[in-house]
């Protein structure tokens, strides 16, 4: 289902459904974010969105709609997000490509993807953070575990890489299975409408 | 229920064009990285923070600082803790030693970040995203990322209305949202799919009435209103290219 | 099976000093209770407010004597169950059946039980065989009925439909009367919000008038439908077939064509 | 001259076997009120989408016959194009909302920038749309302010200010108050005196036929009948139309019952005239003078 459908993943053809599916998954990533805070689980999933997408419509607009959740929140509300950017993009290649590989075709693949998804998440940030903050993330756990690390002599690009991959593993695993339950219980009308934008019309 | 920080007013700085704006954010940000001493920071930050309260947006601001005032801590207290170059023990609380070097380092960490989100701020507090973004395509920005932005902003309130009925009806059924970890996390997929689901039925229904508005035209846009660009906006233009030659000159000529 | 609910002198808000309820006093029972009124009027609100989603700001809501506001709403979902206007607002399984075990799931059944309640509740509501379906690839009017049948699964003795003719054709309307009349039949406290007066009327022995959040009449469904002057106070329309006898100053007031037919056979007949 | 010829239209949506449309033909002329009756599925929404080329050029699939709008052949025309021509409003008020606007009068504008109009024209089309539609007043408001029947009336406004011939509405009060659906009506009322063809796919039979001149009924995506709502309304209360497309409003219902006859034939289908055919009866045998 979803990008698999299509003839190559890279295909840069955007339709107007493919267009208005970017908003919607940034809103997604958005709501996802405020839900997991209102349930007060550990981890953001302030990605489903960019994943979701990726799925449904390929690296591109997965890239695409990764970049603008980023320029808009950077630019709106949050304009620390604006250089995490990059990783966003990351991640939206990563799933489309993957995805249209056959990485969504169950579950236990999907774990594979997510694990994936939060070493690219975790390689793509570290040289951020260390250029930005030498190395460490802000969040109080991963630094928690910076601190120990730097503090026993480790060094500083290690201890930053690990820092964001305890944080970005579980919450990007978490994250792709998320979006992969929602995605195999999408209805087959709509995986039908977003692959089928390149369809010809026939005369009857 | 906004998502922008956006706040309406009438000062030098909201009337200013986003364009000018804009520059004078990518002249605070790139400034930022230019002079990186201490000193220079807080001089920086000093300037950024005047132009802040001049906009009469400093309130806004210092909600967002309060909001990353937890990272800032962080900086100072993991870098005077174990940066590689601590020498110098300045606090002990016991076993826990905070260190000259590394409290320096946190320190200059914590500006950079203030001082990125203050330049940053100047354009994001005072200026309508509406207008960013319109004079963003007028300067050939695809028509189409214009509407992604703009879209984005509205969309998201009406999602999380969406999601507030969503958790109704899953309450409703005996759902439970409070409790252990595991019945918090298990309660995660049934408030996100039927979101999901229907966003996504509708991203039918909005392509289509962008279809029947002429979304899918290949001509250039026109706009509604003709742009506007107050008489200061050219001297602080000048302003921000000066900024950067004398911040370029003190870095790399007097050592700043 | 039966539920009793009472509401006494309930205000409500959500935000001080936007008042959407002041000072409903309502007793709802076995049988089937419309409430209409215009957009805004605090419907809505009121039934959120029976099954504890919301809890009155000042006045109680009492379901079977107890306090809403000393129980949760998962406790209360055995007691009272509510289908929502919109059922995208709460489909998110792949199968049908694991979408109306959902509720009897989260009450504590095992999963034989479970299943067993929604195959019942599936077959009460007239869908056959779709078990394994995803419940949007199905039709607008069989989506709603899933939604209902989740509730239904769950065996509360109080069922409260939000708007559930909305967007259905005319089967689909069809096919909900009849579900709200074997429940009525059956004992439940079934209360409805609609629009759609035609279908108030037929189904519906007591109607409820809320306008800007308080009850404006209460009564049988003819005794309502005879009022044009608190209907009218309303923002809302007696349905067509009581309007025509009104208009011909008949002096009863019929809810169905049929009972019109009769009306004015019997008329015709006594004065011939 | 017809603004709208429909000539036996065929439609199956991609990977179906089954049509959705299936040699519909039919021909609208200028300022004429078309309802559109029939049960979900029975093609309503697709033949809505057909009129401005959605179908097939958003839908693809495959298609067969003639749909010319005014004098355009749809089928060779980007919707783009069509949009100029041709308005469509949907049923739910805030999927069509382009989210892209802060105000009421923004919001109209956007399907004019996006065509490329010319600035010193957008400000006088939007103005006439806005009062023809009674929003001018709330011009200056959120669209996602407003209430769902004045939702409604800003998409019908916003494709208005394109100056189309044919407004199309796809069930576009389904999810509407009864005030809001009464806006609504009226609304397209007031552009079919503009020389507007309104064309509208409803359920709400009794407004239909207090509004409509004409109505066409589908059954599985096959039209199987065509005429006045007296015409239509007569024959489903005669239970005289291929399964429930139609069901007649309570007082059609009523009057066939009784066989209460309009002076030219077939029942009344509107309160107004139930109440003028039935007043004599009801008196006749009252015994008490009313008035």
């Amino acid at each position: 289902m979803g990008a698999q459908g299509k003839s190559s993943p890279w295909s840069m053809q955007f339709s107007t459904l493919t267009i208005v599916l970017i908003p919607v998954a940034i809103g997604v990533n958005y709501v996802g974010k405020l839900i997991a805070a209102a349930l007060k689980l550990p981890l953001w999933l302030d990605s489903i969105g960019t994943v979701l997408a990726a799925m449904l419509a390929g690296p591109w607009v997965g890239a695409i709609s990764g970049a603008a959740n980023n320029v808009i929140f950077g630019l709106t509300a949050d304009p620390i997000s604006f250089w995490y950017l990059i990783t966003s993009i990351a991640i939206g290649f990563v799933v489309g490509y993957m995805a249209f590989t056959g990485w969504v075709s169950s579950f236990g693949r999907a774990v594979g993807l997510g694990l994936i998804v939060g070493i690219v998440a975790t390689v793509v940030s570290t040289p951020i953070n260390v250029i930005l903050w030498e190395g460490q993330t802000g969040n109080v756990w991963g630094d928690a575990l910076y601190a120990y690390l730097v503090g026993s002599g480790w060094p500083i690009w290690l201890a930053s890489f690990l820092d964001e991959l305890v944080v970005d593993i579980p919450d990007k695993l978490a994250t792709v299975i998320v979006s992969y339950l929602i995605l195999r219980a999408l209805p087959e009308r709509l995986a039908t409408l977003f692959a089928g934008g390149r369809d010809q019309v026939e005369r009857l | 229920m906004r998502v922008s920080l956006y706040v309406s007013a009438d000062t030098w700085l909201h009337r200013l064009d986003p364009m000018t704006k804009l520059l004078m954010a990518a002249t605070g940000v790139t400034l930022t990285f230019i002079l990186t001493r201490t000193e220079s920071a807080a001089v920086l930050l000093a300037i950024f923070l005047a132009a802040l309260g001049t906009g009469r947006v400093l309130r806004q601001a210092a909600s967002v600082f309060a909001g990353v005032g937890i990272v800032a801590a962080t900086f100072l207290i993991v870098q005077g803790l174990v940066h590689p170059t601590n020498a110098t023990p300045l606090i002990a609380l016991g076993p826990v030693v905070l260190y000259t070097e590394g409290l320096l380092i946190g320190l200059r960490l914590a500006l950079r970040l203030y001082n990125i989100l203050s330049a940053t701020l100047i354009l994001v507090l005072a200026t309508n995203p509406a207008d960013l973004t319109e004079a963003l395509v007028r300067r050939g920005a695809p028509a189409r990322l214009g509407y992604v932005i703009m879209s984005v902003l509205q969309i998201i309130p009406t999602m999380v209305a969406q999601s507030a009925a969503i958790t109704d009806a899953q309450r409703s059924r005996g759902m439970e949202t409070e409790g252990s970890l595991w019945t918090r996390a298990k309660a995660f997929l049934p408030l996100m799919g039927p979101l999901v689901t229907s966003s996504l039925i509708a991203t039918e229904e909005r392509a289509l009435a962008l279809e029947v508005r002429g979304f899918g035209s290949t001509v250039r846009p026109t706009f509604l209103r003709a742009e506007t660009r107050p008489p200061h906006a050219v001297p602080v233009r000048i302003l921000c290219v000066l900024t950067l030659a004398l911040g370029a000159t003190g870095r790399w000529v007097l050592g700043w | 099976m039966s539920a009793v609910i009472e509401a006494r002198s309930v205000h409500f808000h959500y935000t001080p000093g936007v008042p959407v309820l002041t000072g409903v006093t309502l007793s709802l029972g076995p049988g089937a209770t419309a409430i209409i009124g215009q957009n805004g009027a605090g419907k809505s609100t009121f039934v959120r407010l029976l099954n504890g989603l919301l809890k009155p700001v000042s006045g109680s809501i009492l379901v079977n004597g107890a306090d809403t506001r000393s129980l949760t709403v998962a406790s209360l979902a055995r007691t009272v169950g509510l289908v929502f206007q919109n059922p995208s607002d709460q489909l998110f399984k792949s199968r049908v059946i694991d979408e109306v075990t959902f509720g009897p799931l989260n009450l504590g059944f095992s999963r034989e039980e479970a299943e067993e309640r929604a195959r019942e509740a599936l077959a009460q509501v007239g869908l056959h065989g779709v078990e394994t379906r995803n419940p949007y690839d199905l039709g607008l009017a069989e989506r709603k009925l899933v939604t209902i049948a989740s509730v239904l699964a769950m065996g509360t003795s109080a069922l409260i439909f939000d708007e559930p003719t909305i967007a259905q054709d005319y089967a689909g309307v069809r096919r909900l009367g009849k579900i709200v009349d074997e429940l009525t039949a059956a004992g439940r406290t079934v209360i409805v919000i609609s629009h759609d007066m035609d279908f108030v009327a037929r189904h519906c022995h007591r109607v409820v008038v809320f306008s800007r959040g308080r009850v404006l009449a209460d009564g049988d469904a003819a005794s309502v439908f005879s009022r044009p002057d608190i209907l009218q106070q309303a923002a809302l329309e007696a349905p067509q077939i009581a309007r025509l006898a009104h208009a011909l100053s008949m002096d009863q007031t019929p809810l169905t064509p049929e009972q019109f037919v009769d009306l004015v056979r019997r008329r015709l007949s006594g004065s011939s | 001259m017809a603004v709208v010829e429909v000539e036996n239209l065929r439609y199956r949506y991609p990977r179906q076997t089954t049509l959705a449309l299936d040699g519909v033909s039919f021909t609208a002329e200028p300022g004429e009120f078309v309802g559109i009756v029939g049960p979900n599925l029975s093609g309503k929404s697709t033949l809505c989408h057909a009129l401005i080329g959605l179908v097939p050029h958003f839908y693809k699939g495959a298609i067969g016959g003639r749909v010319v709008v005014a004098g355009l052949d749809v089928h060779q025309t980007p919707v783009a194009e069509m949009s100029r021509r041709v308005g469509l409003v949907f049923q739910n008020p805030f999927t069509q909302i382009t989210g892209a606007k802060l105000t009421v009068y923004e919001e109209v504008a956007f399907g004019l920038e996006y065509t490329g109009a010319p600035r010193e024209e957008m400000a006088p089309r939007i103005e006439e749309a806005l009062r023809l539609l009674g929003l001018w007043e709330l011009r200056d408001r959120s669209p996602f302010a407003l209430s769902g029947g004045q939702m409604q009336r800003l998409a019908i406004a916003s494709v208005l200010a394109m100056r189309p011939q044919v407004l199309v509405l796809d069930e576009p009060t389904s999810q509407l108050d009864p005030a809001g659906t009464r806006e609504v009506f009226d609304a397209a009322a007031t552009l079919c005196r503009q020389g507007i063809t309104v064309i509208m796919a409803e359920h709400k039979i009794e407004l239909l036929a207090e509004h409509a001149d004409r109505l066409l009924v589908l059954h599985q995506g096959r039209l199987v009948a065509d005429g006045t709502p007296r015409d239509i309304l007569t024959r489903a209360a005669s239970r005289e139309l291929p399964g429930e497309p139609a069901p007649a409003p309570p007082v059609t219902q009523a009057a066939a019952s009784l066989d209460w006859r309009m002076p030219g034939g077939g029942f009344p289908v509107t309160l107004a005239e139930a109440v003028a055919v039935g007043r004599p009866i009801v008196e006749r045998h009252s015994g008490v003078d009313s008035r």
